[in-house]
């Protein structure tokens, strides 16, 4: 692009030398968004429409003629036991970690925002983890869990316990999905946190300590109250991200046993690429984005309410 | 040097339904060191800013040099501006900031090279051409600011509050430079304030605004000396005016005004003048001074010492108060009961409306 | 708390919460350990117990047999291509976007950015299987331009541009008109340098997702040579791999997981910041 | 000249770092190292072809789909015999009749039910590999310390299920281990290979109707019920993924392995190791615990040549490749796998491998499900998934059973 | 009411490796105004914050109403402070702001109504109460944070920068009330501040920090006119003092001071007290004059009106410049050449070591 094609040059005739830009709306200036409208609309947009009229087909990955079929694929995923198993597993998912997620990751943000040598480190550790990819998470915690010979059985027989089967019991297998997801992202929620507190005027801790306020008391007066929002923004980032939840699934369990771990997404990716239920898949992937646009609008309405304020 | 006037015929501005000008007409002699001088958000900047064309204009003309701008951009209407927080490109050297606009009309780089440092040389800035503007002081970055206006040789400069962001010591001092520069130059200047104090010793002459329109434009004496309205009256001078709910005499066709205790003010203004109504008087502290024979008692309630002057806070018989002005070493304390004279030859009239009425020059 | 830490009467309290996250990070660090650890031992030691990895013998041959054989460094290199190109793909999509939907006013701009913000709501997973029949139509699949441009309509990192732009004071902008300097000028020359740090910020969010993706990666490079390193990785964690080859696995694991833990490790400042950042927004 | 290079999707895994230059097949073991070592024999020898060997994940069907989708199928793939028609219904793969008749590859030396497993609609799509079954690994010095060996040093094996309880018990209270080791945990593989074998010993025609799978005879709860008693009686391992079992039975944990063919190399070298299988390693057909049939549950690794614009020499090549695997189908045999040529398991070579005459009525007695069956593969991972609940006790073994038929008939509705 | 003195005895504060506060003595009278004034960074907020427990104390020991406090959480030390950004509670409401340092130590809740109301009554904030501090003016606001000192009925008050953060006629506004509390309570305060005109129009006494230490403590018009250092001279006053160097004759035991260019300045400083070396005598604008028989010949640079006064920046013919001051109706002009009359009375003399001499008492 030259200066050329995007000065509008209106006025240059008027006045011998080159002049710059000027107020106000241009046609041209819509190029500076073009390049990436294109991406936007090409890859986004069209393929979340095609995707919601690839649901109202039935179609199979390899076979060429699909028939319409209306709403059939949606019937049949309500009727669907495993589907709305995986549904309740996300949501299981969601409500076993993200508590867990603004509870830990407050208290570590609490405990390390200080500006010191050994909270700098011990902020990398927590939040070094979250670089790792899900496939080395995954193989490491294999690891930890591993029945026979994991790093938890071994400990647990080292004292004396039976060992307990995480990822093979029914019950435990979603809990330790959680416990992994916990340990390989903590410290997205923790620098969010910290960043939140860093915001709280020292002065306020201060005014408090002379007004007699015990730590405790200064947690409930004033760092609850002025992080208010970035739990709310903790926590729907987490209920969105937890959402999407794959992964960790696929690679640690399979989704099993007996479906106790198979989220939505497992499903899709299943129905998908293992049983070519195309129409189906995409089904259940916009049931998924009619549950991520919702989280997304609460978020909305969240924000806006704080702009009010 | 290409100096301008510049002529601002009946511009009105509206910012979505509100209207920020509205109808303004002024014009600005070319040389002029004029600045507009107002409380905030009364449009200062809003009008500075359709003269650079940073906004556009919905009604009326704006001329520079005869020339009609109101549709040119920015770049096109030949002005130079200093920002209040200096709007110094942070990535480039004091040079390249200096440049910037010479290169981007395609001035040759030796002319380039020979204007920066001229300017750097009147700003005593050349040897900070190198540096960024992160590695310079507040009063520093002040001045590339003005040498980047400098270079562009403009047909006018435009400040807006370049002073308010250096501390007290650097605005006195750089309030001092700039009136010298202004002296050098001869160039037609706006300065936005809303600080009086600066529009007082830089401008020779002022624009009062308030709200949409322009209250008195004159020279600072004029302002301070014979406000045009109530608002001139109270914006202008530290501490502001006392004024004081009086009724009007006739003593030989001036006014005499006497106050709510009875106490009488001789003022100078003619009293044919005055139109009927409640009127008050106005009277500047250092017009009223504590006299053992002052016609008006009264109680110190604070006693404010500036060193070379003190400042007394007295409230009136009435329960109104009024400041009056006493010598720095003056030895009146809180709680003294005092006598007020007061000098009725600069005393003003108010009335209901807010205009003012002043002594016959 | 930072800001409590001076007040008088409180450093006792400071010190044993900073203690007990002491042992909790100790915790943390378990798994890295324990994965370390048996990536020193010989598979045929661990294919009869793990408690092996306690004592000797310790071996390297898991960390020499990698450069070897297996396909890690083809992996690494597609990881590498991959999240370069999604990296600058989108600083530069979303610097222009950003600088656009800032500061260059045209007709419909707000309505469009609006468009823009509801397609944060769109996760990939809704969208993976209609994209991976447009990619299959066109026989896309397999190159390293369909593993990186999906990643490149993410209205992530034009949102945070915009907003960093926004954030710019226009004053500068506007000196730059004045200056006479044409729209594109003062986005290239007067405006982009300024975004350093959000570009900082964005390309390292890109350049970890893009290296951590792993769905659309594992259902678009399906060729081993094609796979990126968490795809790569996935395709060995294998029952078979495990029962016999443990340790080599845990020293490909330690080995794959190194490059963006180093680059973590350099750029941990800007990242912390860059999340910071985030947060803010 | 320059070769035609292909490429060969398989797994089994990788291990290039043992075995990347060997071409002497003779000196390598287990499936990866055997199949990784013929590879290179061929690449060593071959004129005319370069075989590129992609390595997946096992068993990689997923990605084999995204893959063809994409247009650009690997040449070869090693696919389950269970799952060649769900592909060669749509098309997706080359019929080889001719290029077999041409190269010389006598289909008529295929075993039964290796011919049976790779033809469909009459049409052969894949060249067999080998037969994998259902057997039971043993641990004889276990055994000898439960006093389950007879004179003659063989494991003494039940004949009933309630002979099963009885030994398991016995095993159990003598070496306070569980009689069996199982991978109950992490794939269904077990609990689908199991069932299915108790079923087919009770002569239970689940898939009489292909469309339509039916677990309501009592003969299939009995079977179900069987496996929960196990659990829950403490007679097997519990929770053991497949390398925890493995490794396992390797440690001496438990008497029984139930576990494929293709670990009786590997556990044949074990033996000639110190440790708890030390010359003490059997192997054994699943023994018949009905009177039924000895039938057992079996599929095949096989491989097809899929559908794509294949130039005449490539085919050629993909041909000449299998032609070689064909040839060195006994060299697959060493793993432990049954090989697919009759006359290989006619050959003294064979019989002469440890333990496969303990193994060679499986050729005979290995049972794969109706070819007119489709997805075999999703069936198998939904009846696990059910039995695996039942068997652990999640679920009740007739709720387990509807939701197996349910979900299959569901499946199988939707299928094209 | 419960008002104490407060004690300094040989403080330090370190902050690693730098030392903010060396060996600081100084005693605070009970119910004394006392403001702390100096540049930036010089350290009175450190001292202030020590006081108030917000800091710890390297050395020495601090004592309120006689009770050592210097381990004591803050809390414990009973005084309040009020701070540069109020530092209130934003989510909780003007009247729970005010409560929750009574709250925390268990007052009655009707108590605490009592004690609000009484403080809001004097603060004119009844009406804010029920809101948050959001919805508050910068000024309310201001009153706010006063108020919530005032409830606690303190041993002492602490004000760090109260003021910057208001506009300029907000600031002067707030400052009278804050003389008037003070008046009404009679606490003992302590005000940091680096603005000269508050320190001077609040402060009983103003201790004046430099760098580390205490440069001069004294009243206000001992500050001003008897500074004890150059720092404290150039620091006080607006404008700047003028300083010259000269030669010192004895004139009758008097200094009598010789510029550059021969005119001569009769100070009253005592020529006994000087030292040798180099001297230079501080004038004040005030005390310069413009005279057709003043001595000292000059050019008029710059001319500052300020309405009351008329600042003259003037060149003196040995090239340095100097400030004198005019009326507000001054009819100097730039470029005028002018004689000065300066007043020696009010001359001060400084060594090279910046210390002053001052005429005597
Ligand atoms: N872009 C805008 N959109 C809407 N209203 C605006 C905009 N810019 C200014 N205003 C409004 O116009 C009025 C005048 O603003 P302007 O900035 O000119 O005031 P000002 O006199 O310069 O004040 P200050 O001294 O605070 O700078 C204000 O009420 C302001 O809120
Ligand atoms: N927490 C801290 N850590 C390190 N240095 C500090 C800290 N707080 C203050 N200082 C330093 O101590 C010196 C004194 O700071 P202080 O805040 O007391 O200055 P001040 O006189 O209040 O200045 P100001 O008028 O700018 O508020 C400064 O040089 C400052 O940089
Ligand atoms: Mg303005
Ligand atoms: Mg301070």
């Amino acid at each position: 692009m030259t200066d050329a094609t995007l000065s509008p040059g209106k006025a240059v005739a008027a006045v011998k030398r080159p002049t710059g830009a000027s107020i106000g709306p241009r046609w041209s200036n819509a190029l500076f968004v073009a390049p990436y409208m294109v991406f936007y609309v090409v890859l986004l947009v069209y393929p979340l429409f095609k995707g919601i009229w690839m649901s109202m087909l039935e179609s199979d990955m390899f076979d060429d003629t699909s028939k319409f079929a209306g709403l059939a694929n949606y019937y049949r995923l309500f009727n669907d036991k495993i589907f709305i198993g995986t549904v309740w597993n996300t949501v299981l998912f969601v409500l076993m970690t993200v508590p867990v997620f603004v509870a830990i990751g407050l208290l570590l943000a609490l405990a390390l925002n200080r500006s010191d040598r050994t909270s700098a480190t011990l902020r990398a550790i927590f939040f070094g983890t979250s670089v790792l990819s899900v496939t080395i998470v995954t193989i490491i915690w294999k690891m930890m869990y591993m029945p026979g010979n994991g790093a938890i059985a071994s400990l647990m027989r080292l004292l004396g316990l039976e060992p307990i089967a995480f990822i093979t019991t029914a019950s435990l297998a979603l809990p330790a999905v959680a416990i992994t997801t916990i340990w390989w992202i903590i410290g997205l929620p923790m620098m969010l946190f910290l960043a939140a507190l860093q915001q709280i005027p020292g002065e306020l801790y201060e005014a408090a300590a002379l007004d007699n306020a015990s730590r405790w008391r200064s947690f409930w007066s004033i760092t609850l109250p002025s992080i208010r929002r970035t739990m709310l923004v903790v926590v729907i980032y987490e209920i969105v991200a937890q959402f999407q939840l794959f992964g960790q699934a696929q690679l640690l369990t399979q989704g099993g046993p007996n479906n106790a771990s198979r989220p939505i997404v497992l499903f899709i990716y299943e129905q998908g690429f293992r049983s070519w239920n195309l129409g189906y898949a995409a089904a259940a992937s916009e049931i998924l984005f009619l549950i991520m646009a919702v989280a997304a609008l609460a978020q909305f309405f969240a924000s806006r309410k704080r702009v009010e304020e | 040097m290409q100096v301008s006037s510049i002529e601002l015929d009946s511009v009105s501005k509206r910012f979505g339904s509100v209207e920020v000008i509205s109808e303004l007409s002024l014009t600005i002699h070319s040389g002029e060191f004029i600045a507009f001088l107002g409380p905030s958000g009364c449009g200062k900047s809003t009008l500075l800013r359709m003269i650079a064309g940073l906004e556009s204009v919905d009604g009326g003309e704006i001329r520079i040099g005869g020339e009609r701008v109101d549709r040119l951009p920015p770049g096109a209407r030949g002005v130079a501006m200093v920002f209040q927080h200096y709007a110094l490109y942070p990535h480039m050297t004091v040079f390249d900031n200096l440049a910037f606009g010479l290169r981007n009309i395609g001035t040759a780089e030796d002319e380039i090279a020979r204007r920066i440092e001229e300017a750097a040389r009147i700003l005593e800035i050349s040897h900070l051409l190198k540096r960024k503007p992160g590695q310079l002081s507040g009063g520093q970055r002040q001045r590339v600011a003005i040498g980047r206006a400098l270079v562009k040789d403009p047909k006018a400069y435009l400040f807006d509050e370049p002073l308010s962001n250096l501390d007290a010591a650097l605005r006195v001092r750089t309030r001092v430079e700039l009136a010298r520069l202004h002296q050098q130059t001869r160039a037609t200047t706006i300065f936005v304030t809303h600080d009086q104090v600066e529009a007082m010793t830089l401008a020779s002459r002022i624009v009062v605004m308030n709200a949409r329109k322009v209250e008195q434009v004159g020279t600072p004496m004029e302002i301070y000396g014979r406000p045009a309205t109530e608002f001139v009256a109270r914006f202008v001078g530290s501490p502001a005016m006392n004024f004081l709910p009086v009724q009007v005499n006739d003593r030989g066709g001036l006014a005499s005004a006497v106050l709510g205790d009875g106490s009488i003010i001789d003022t100078h203004v003619p009293v044919a003048a005055l139109p009927g109504g409640d009127l008050r008087v106005g009277v500047r502290a250092e017009a009223i001074r504590v006299r053992p024979d002052g016609a008006l008692p009264g109680k110190v309630e604070v006693v404010e010492r500036l060193g070379d002057r003190t400042h007394l806070h007295i409230r009136l018989m009435d329960g109104s108060t009024l400041v009056a002005e006493d010598t720095g070493i003056s030895q009146v304390q809180p709680g003294d009961a005092v006598r007020l004279a007061v000098e009725g030859a600069t005393a003003h009239l108010f009335d209901a409306g807010g205009l003012a009425y002043h002594a016959r020059q | 708390m930072a800001a409590s830490e001076h007040i008088v009467g409180r450093g006792i309290g400071n010190k044993l919460i900073l203690f007990s996250v002491i042992l909790v990070a100790i915790m943390w660090m378990l798994p890295i350990a324990w994965t370390l650890l048996l990536s020193f031992k010989p598979n045929s030691e661990l294919m009869i117990s793990t408690a092996s990895a306690f004592h000797p013998p310790y071996t390297i041959k898991n960390y020499t047999d990698i450069f070897q054989s297996s396909g890690v460094f083809r992996w690494l290199w597609n990881s590498a291509v991959v999240s370069i190109g999604v990296t600058v793909g989108i600083l530069v999509l979303s610097s222009l976007a950003g600088y656009g939907f800032a500061r260059a006013e045209f007709k419909g701009r707000d309505i469009i950015f609006v468009l823009v913000l509801l397609g944060l709501a769109v996760p990939e997973q809704a969208v993976i299987i209609a994209r991976h029949q447009m990619f299959s139509d066109l026989k896309m699949h397999n190159t390293y331009p369909a593993i990186i441009l999906p990643g490149l309509s993410s209205a992530f990192g034009v949102f945070l541009m915009t907003q960093y732009f926004k954030a710019i004071p226009k004053d500068i902008d506007e000196a730059a008109m004045l200056d006479n300097a044409s729209r594109f000028k003062i986005f290239w020359k007067v405006l982009l340098p300024l975004t350093i740090p959000a570009q900082a910020t964005l390309g390292i969010f890109s350049f970890l997702g893009a290296w951590n993706d792993y769905l659309w990666p594992l259902i678009s490079a399906t060729k081993p040579e094609m796979f990126t390193i968490t795809v790569g990785m996935a395709s060995t964690q294998t029952n078979f791999a495990q029962s016999e080859g443990l340790g080599f696995l845990m020293a490909q694991a330690i080995f794959a997981g190194l490059p963006v833990f180093i680059v973590y490790l350099f750029f941990q400042k800007y990242i912390v910041r860059a999340v910071a950042g985030a947060a803010i927004n | 000249a320059d070769k035609t290079e292909i490429s060969v999707a398989r797994f089994f895994g990788a291990c290039e770092a043992d075995y990347g230059t060997v071409t002497d097949v003779t000196k390598a073991n287990g499936e990866c190292g055997i199949i990784t070592a013929l590879i290179n024999k061929f690449n060593a020898e071959s004129t005319t072809t370069v075989v590129k060997p992609e390595i997946v994940e096992w068993p990689g069907y997923d990605q084999l789909t995204a893959r063809i989708r994409s247009g650009e199928p690997p040449v070869i793939s090693v696919m389950h015999e269970a799952v060649i028609s769900d592909y060669s219904s749509r098309g997706l793969l080359e019929p080889l009749d001719e290029d077999f008749a041409k190269a010389g590859i006598d289909v008529n030396d295929m075993t039964d039910a290796s011919r049976q497993g790779v033809t469909k609609d009459g049409k052969i799509y894949a060249m067999p590999f080998d037969t994998h079954t259902w057997l039971w690994h043993i641990n004889m010095n276990l055994f000898k310390e439960a006093g389950l060996v007879d004179g003659a040093g063989k494991p003494i094996l039940p004949k009933s299920t309630d002979e099963l309880m009885q030994q398991a018990q016995q095993f159990k209270d003598k070496t306070g281990k569980p009689y069996f080791i199982s991978t109950l945990a992490n794939e269904t593989a077990f609990y689908t290979r199991t069932f299915d074998t108790l079923l087919y010993q009770q002569n239970v025609d689940f898939f009489a109707d292909p469309t339509k799978v039916n677990f309501s005879a009592p003969e299939a709860k009995n079977a179900l019920q069987l496996l929960a008693d196990i659990f829950s009686k403490d007679l097997t391992t519990k929770n053991q993924d497949y390398a925890a079992s493995v490794s396992a039975f390797a440690a001496g944990e438990g008497g029984v392995f139930i576990c494929g063919t293709w670990l009786i190399d590997t556990y044949d070298q074990e033996s000639k190791k110190d440790g708890a299988l030390a010359n003490g390693y059997a192997v054994t057909a699943f023994p018949q615990l009905y009177a039924g049939s000895p039938r057992v549950w079996a599929d095949g690794h096989s491989w097809v040549l899929l559908k794509q614009d294949l130039s005449d020499a490539q085919r050629a090549s993909a041909v000449e490749f299998m032609k070689f695997l064909w040839d060195n189908n006994y060299e697959w045999a060493r793993t432990g796998h049954l090989p697919v040529r009759k006359s290989i398991i006619e050959s003294e070579q064979f019989k002469n491998l440890p333990h496969r005459g303990d193994i060679a009525s499986l050729a005979v007695n290995g049972t794969a499900l109706p070819s007119a069956v489709k997805r075999q593969f999703s069936i198998q991972e939904i009846e696990g998934e059910e039995v695996g609940s039942a068997m652990r006790g999640d679920k009740p073994v007739e709720q387990a059973l509807t939701d197996a038929e349910t979900r299959i008939n569901e499946l199988l509705a939707n299928a094209k």
